[in-house]
């Protein structure tokens, strides 16, 4: 898929300058977990950011203090609900569509103006997520746009190095696409049956090898050694409801608890994400 | 959890209140038995009109024994209210609803319908612009097979109107056979503003020339 | 638009499917039990020009080929790119840095997700659709979940295999169709082979010519007696692992349905795609965590990934109740008409389209029917072995 | 065992009666398979296959399923007729097949009946249909042909007695008698020039489905799929206490099969034959209150197991190939209430796909 709208420089364009700032065996000294396992990192929610739209919210995860290392910063706009256009066929519901979009320079690689694949996949989980959570048959005939930016993807500069595998920090960024669209949803309008927010939980293994793998709430990739599974939820306090689950990693189907801990956990994390949506929300109103 | 009275601020999912005490109203749903909200903003009780005379709620098949006499809770969001302070001006987006009055402008007009778009529903003006569709029987409550749509509207008018169907998928169905409905502002030909001169006259205060519009009696 | 786009069906026909679908033991439209999957036809290398292949088709007619091709590609040993060897090179090293560390043995074969690239093509929808996007992630997350695949395509540091699996339908589907993609691409992988090394080292590699001595890229268990040189190529080749399979799994009131077709799905609570992947019964010693004492027939199960999938139902049209019918004859004035979308209790026998997520329980037990020891993954694993050797 | 899977296998063999083809059309269709295959030059004409065919035709043959294929010589003897599914080459006689499918004549008439086509909709067709869009005045149906069909608002019975004058406000209305993706059943009125139908439902048999399930049965000819016959619409009644029954078999060969309503009124005493009163005005005053309803009545599990039975025996039929009529499908169903009996599960399995389906078609055929 080529952007062919925009100049973009060639394809087998030399590489910047790297500078190896640290050497080979500084890197091994990774920055380790400081909050305790079950602590996910401040969140700042604010809604109405955007005048232009019917709705719109500001996700920002607090930034490490480590240098090189990027928080979350997330921006959703709602547009709608608005007519459908005239070639579409009748509906008695609301038409839902999402996009999630990386800025061009929200991760370590890159990304091109247009979807790849792995931004249509996340926008298909956020749809997921949200279609659980709207009260649909409100709008007939109507149609809404969610729209995610990603501003700053939350990256280490060296985790794609190390981990060889960005699945975990879309996880991350799903979480935290679900919790900003929520409040922009809330912020437009759009009548839902709960408060949806999202939560990640990771099976994780610190020591090099031989202890035991522990599970620790919206994981940083970087401050472990390795991610065995991760899951993200979206949870609907109220109803106590699951919207949309995905989890990957390879756990042992004889121990299914671990399982149902780690979703137990990602909902935790998720409930922790909804408290300041409802703080975020509450403000609006007062 | 108060279980007695709701709560005067509410939050999407938060508990309002048992469906048995009160009737879901906009911005509210039922979840188990229980009220629940589903927007942001502050939570009215509206109670029963008690003229609602022979209404049909008996047959609606509710757990209370007689919903007609339960207040309705409702939620209406903050920058809706007027009360609200105006911090914002971005109000909520409404959907046109059948009985809705409504002021819109004539895009365009064939012998058969005049295709308008919706401007403002109620109080609230909208922000998306809705496709409405005046035919040429629901011009006029009276000799309805002499009405000519070019004698009743033309492009540019305003015209108020009420909604009597949710329509196709494209366009509302409004109607201006009300006297009070039809079009409320226009300009001339010659690019004046006119102004009402019987039901179905305007005129064009510079040049005194009439133009034909179904005209809604001035309040 | 996730799962099947628009599903057009009355909402009668839906207050029907649901009640029937609720009832213990469900009643499924065709017949099936819970459990049951549509009888499917398969074979395995078709396509001579692939590395391997696979067709399977469903008696409706809807039918998938999959086709995987491997080239091998030269490792990019760049730092800054993705896959960087620090371990073992240091973060400067040229590509021909040669430095024999035979004490990493068993690290030394590192994958990379970007050796696998899967492409899904669905007639009828756009190739940017985000439908066949996110089933191609699906399918390739599980495939590379447990890290353990991409290692297979490790050939020296310097090179690598690429493996494109191209999944095709060959007709729009009539139901969901993520359970036939991955049934045929567990097929299509089960017979891929890849030519034999003949070289050694970092050299730059080459193969065997003859086909027949190409080892498979999933080692039979059963014929591995006929090709025992191709298996200590590969030197710690861990468990025989399986390719994965990827389950579509619903639930509708306390019951729990697989392999759903597109009527049961539109009436479905919630769907989740459930990736598994089974170590032959044989090679149980090897995996350590919960093999306590319990000996179990069955194969060890991995739960691979999740996903959940929208299920079509909450886009389907709310059913009239008899009550507030205005074409049921009396109250056929429009007077209440603003109060059209009060909200109602549910009346049975109207259709409502579900609102909410699941419940932690449903999913949980759909999960753990999945995994069940012995289960519906053993018999579709050992069916599938059964119709790839057949 | 939850899944079974098969190693592919030669498609179906086209014939239906194996009895049949053994007696009378062995030798000649032999014959003509042979010549076929091997173009035999010498014979000088430069279609071979025309004088096969032509002998085949002309011995009278009842062999009722012979395959032609697009392009084909079926005969340059003037004496026959073509009909669907042929066409005569300017300049010469030879009727030649248009489609892939069976050759069927009727008296002097030549015609193909395609292997698989969309439904072609004839006045007077009985046929069940989904509705896809609503319109002002009109609704357009999925009737399974090439084009929708269309259904006036004029054309139906409006609520309130058959004879009320259609109203604006009914025009308004229009999505509260049907809204996308109802199912309905309509005979076919009026066709267009171009094939299009226009369908009515003017009668108390016909108007809005509910009660049941819905199977599309595609494709026509080739001996299998909905065959117009006498008697598309009929009442069973269920084995193992499933109760009555109504089966819809559409034309253009979508089904419906759902458990049947007495009428509210006649529900009370279900002695009585609420039939007869078909014409009687009070009576349709009773039955247009439910004529648009969404809402299901209670069903049994009874019922509902043997309506999926029923819907099992149709996808059987048509999944080997065998054609779909009150015949077919009352003897199926009786055959399959037997294999229930004698299987494993007992009289409540009611699976009816993969081999399964195939034992019933072979029980059906021996018959």
């Amino acid at each position: 898929m080529n952007d062919r709208r925009r100049i973009n420089g060639p394809a087998g364009a030399t590489l910047a300058p790297f500078f190896d700032d640290a050497a080979p065996q500084d890197l091994d000294t990774r920055s380790t977990r400081s909050r305790p396992p079950n602590a996910t990192r401040k969140l700042l929610l604010k809604t109405g950011v955007t005048p232009s739209a019917s709705g719109s919210a500001y996700l920002e995860i607090e930034t490490s203090a480590k240098p090189g290392l990027s928080g979350l910063k997330l921006s959703c706009s709602v547009h709608g609900p608005r007519a459908l256009p005239k070639s579409a066929p009748f509906s008695p519901h609301i038409v839902l569509s999402t996009h999630v979009k990386y800025a061009p320079f929200a991760t370590q690689q890159r990304r091109g103006y247009l979807r790849d694949s792995s931004e249509r996949d996340l926008g298909i989980h956020l749809e997921t997520a949200l279609r659980g959570a709207i009260i649909a048959d409100r709008w007939p005939k109507s149609g809404v746009d969610i729209i995610v930016s990603i501003i700053e993807g939350d990256q280490d500069r060296e985790t794609s190095k190390l981990q060889g595998d960005e699945v975990w920090d879309m996880m991350n960024t799903l979480s935290g696409c679900i919790t900003v669209a929520a409040a922009a949803l809330a912020d437009a309008g759009i009548d839902c049956v709960d408060t949806v927010a999202g939560g990640v939980a990771a099976l994780v293994q610190d020591a090099d090898d031989g202890s035991a793998p522990s599970i620790a709430v919206d994981p940083i990739p970087s401050e472990h050694k390795r991610i065995l599974a991760a899951c993200c939820v979206a949870y609907l306090p109220t109803r106590d409801e699951v919207t949309n689950l995905w989890f990957r990693g390879d756990l042992p189907a004889s121990d299914l608890d671990l399982y149902t801990s780690l979703v137990g956990h990602g909902i935790q994390a998720s409930k922790n994400a909804n408290r300041v949506l409802i703080d975020c929300l509450s403000g609006t109103v007062g | 959890m108060t279980t007695t009275t709701p709560p005067t601020l509410a939050i999407p999912g938060q508990l309002l209140g048992p469906a048995s005490r009160y009737q879901p109203g906009p911005g509210t749903h039922l979840h188990e038995s229980n009220l629940h909200a589903s927007l942001v903003g502050q939570v009215h009780i509206t109670q029963p009109a008690r003229a609602l005379g022979p209404a049909k709620r008996l047959t609606k098949i509710t757990p209370a024994p007689a919903p007609a006499e339960l207040p309705t809770l409702s939620v209406t969001p903050a920058t809706q209210l007027a009360s609200a302070p105006s911090r914002e001006k971005k109000k909520r987006e409404v959907l046109p609803e059948v009985g809705n009055v409504v002021l819109c402008r004539v895009i365009r007009i064939t012998p058969r319908q005049a295709v308008v778009a919706i401007l403002v529903c109620g109080d609230t003006v909208l922000e998306a612009e809705w496709q409405g569709l005046i035919r040429v029987q629901d011009v006029r409550a009276t000799e309805k097979d002499r009405v000519k749509i070019y004698e009743s509207f033309r492009p540019g008018d305003v015209v108020r109107a009420e909604v009597i169907s949710l329509g196709d998928q494209t366009n509302y169905y409004l109607s201006t056979t009300r006297n009070e409905l039809g079009v409320i502002s226009a300009v001339s030909e010659a690019g004046n503003t006119m102004v009402p001169v019987s039901w179905k006259e305007l005129m064009d205060p510079k040049s005194g020339l009439m133009e034909l519009r179904k005209v809604a009696q001035p309040q | 638009m996730a799962s099947s786009q628009h599903v057009l069906l009355s909402p009668a026909e839906l207050a029907y499917l649901h009640a029937s679908l609720s009832l213990t033991p469900p009643i499924r439209p065709d017949g099936r039990s819970p459990t049951q999957f549509r009888p499917l036809v398969a074979e395995t290398g078709i396509l001579p020009g692939t590395n391997g292949s696979a067709r399977i088709c469903f008696a409706d007619g809807t039918e998938a080929i999959v086709g995987v091709k491997a080239e091998v590609e030269r490792t990019a040993q760049r730092p800054g790119e993705e896959t960087v060897f620090l371990e073992e090179g240091g973060a400067g090293g040229d590509g021909d840095d040669e430095e024999e560390e035979a004490g990493q043995g068993l690290d030394k074969r590192k994958g990379d997700a970007s050796w696998v690239e899967m492409t899904v093509e669905i007639p009828g929808l756009r190739d940017d659709d985000s439908g066949t996007a996110f089933l191609a992630a699906m399918l390739s997350e599980a495939l590379l979940a447990d890290g353990e695949f991409a290692k297979r395509l490790w050939i020296n540091r310097r090179f690598h295999w690429k493996l494109y699996l191209d999944i095709i339908l060959i007709s729009p589907p009539l139901s969901y169709p993520l359970p036939l993609l991955s049934l045929t691409t567990h097929l299509a992988l089960l017979s891929t082979r890849l030519p034999r090394l003949k070289s050694e080292g970092d050299e730059d590699p080459f193969f065997d010519d003859d086909w027949a001595a190409a080892p498979y890229l999933f080692p039979r268990t059963t014929s591995s007696s006929s090709t025992p040189s191709s298996t200590t190529t590969k030197s710690p080749t861990p468990a025989a692992t399986r390719p994965p399979i990827t389950l579509l799994v619903m639930a509708v009131g306390n019951n729990i349905i697989f392999d759903p077709s597109k009527e049961e799905l539109a009436v479905a609570d919630v769907a989740l795609a459930v990736s598994v992947t089974g170590l032959s019964p044989s090679h149980e010693t090897e995996t350590g965590g919960g093999t306590a004492g319990e000996k179990q027939t069955g194969r060890n199960l991995r739960l691979l990934s999740i996903r959940t999938i929208d299920p079509p139902s909450r886009l389907t049209a709310p059913g009239v109740a008899n009550a507030a019918n205005t074409a049921y004859g009396a109250s056929n004035g429009t007077s209440n008409g603003t109060q059209k979308m009060a909200e109602a209790e549910a009346v049975e026998g109207v259709w409502r389209p579900p609102r909410g997520g699941a419940k932690r329980m449903v999913l949980g037990a759909l999960v753990q029917k999945v995994l069940e020891r012995g289960g519906v993954v053993d018999e579709v694993l050992d069916a599938l072995e059964g119709a790839d050797s057949g | 065992m939850p899944i079974t899977i098969l190693a592919p296998r030669p498609s179906r063999p086209t014939r239906k009666h194996p009895q049949e083809d053994a007696s009378v059309t062995s030798d000649t269709d032999s014959e003509a398979g042979g010549v076929d295959l091997d173009g035999d030059l010498p014979m000088t004409t430069t279609r071979p296959s025309k004088r096969a065919r032509l002998n085949t035709t002309t011995t009278q043959s009842t062999a009722a399923f012979e395959i032609v294929t697009p392009g084909e010589i079926i005969t340059d003897d003037p004496q026959w007729m073509r009909g669907h599914g042929t066409y005569v080459t300017p300049s010469t006689t030879a009727i030649t097949s248009s489609v892939a499918g069976t050759m069927t004549r009727t008296n002097k008439l030549l015609s193909v009946r395609p292997l698989r086509a969309r439904y072609t909709p004839e006045v007077g067709d009985l046929v069940v249909g989904r509705i896809v869009e609503v319109q002002a005045k009109r609704w357009r149906v999925d009737v399974g042909s090439t084009q929708l069909a269309s259904l006036p608002l004029s054309a139906i019975n409006l609520p309130g007695g058959i004879l009320r004058k259609r109203t604006e406000t009914d025009e308004l209305q229009i999505r509260t008698f049907f809204a996308e993706g109802d199912l309905l059943v309509a005979e076919v009125q009026q066709l267009f020039a171009d094939g299009g139908a226009v369908l009515h439902t003017r009668s108390l048999k016909y108007g809005k489905l509910r009660n049941g399930v819905f199977v599309a049965v595609s494709g026509t000819g080739g001996g299998g799929g909905v065959v117009r016959s006498r008697r598309q619409v009929w009442t069973m009644e269920a084995a193992n206490g499933g109760g009555l029954v109504d089966v819809v078999l559409g034309v253009n060969g979508y089904v419906w099969i759902s458990k049947h309503v007495e009428t509210p009124e006649a529900g009370a005493d279900s002695s009585s034959s609420s039939k007869a009163a078909a014409g009687i005005t009070n009576m349709e005053e009773s039955v247009s209150t439910t004529m648009y309803s969404s809402q299901n009545d209670r069903i049994e599990v009874e019922a509902m197991r043997e309506i999926a039975r029923l819907r099992g025996v149709v996808t059987a039929l048509v999944e080997n190939g065998l054609r779909v009529d009150e015949d077919m499908v009352v003897r199926g169903y009786h055959e399959a209430v037997e294999m229930a009996m004698v299987s494993a599960e007992g009289p409540d399995d009611i699976y009816l796909g993969g081999e399964r389906g195939q034992q019933l078609a072979a029980a059906l055929r021996g018959a």
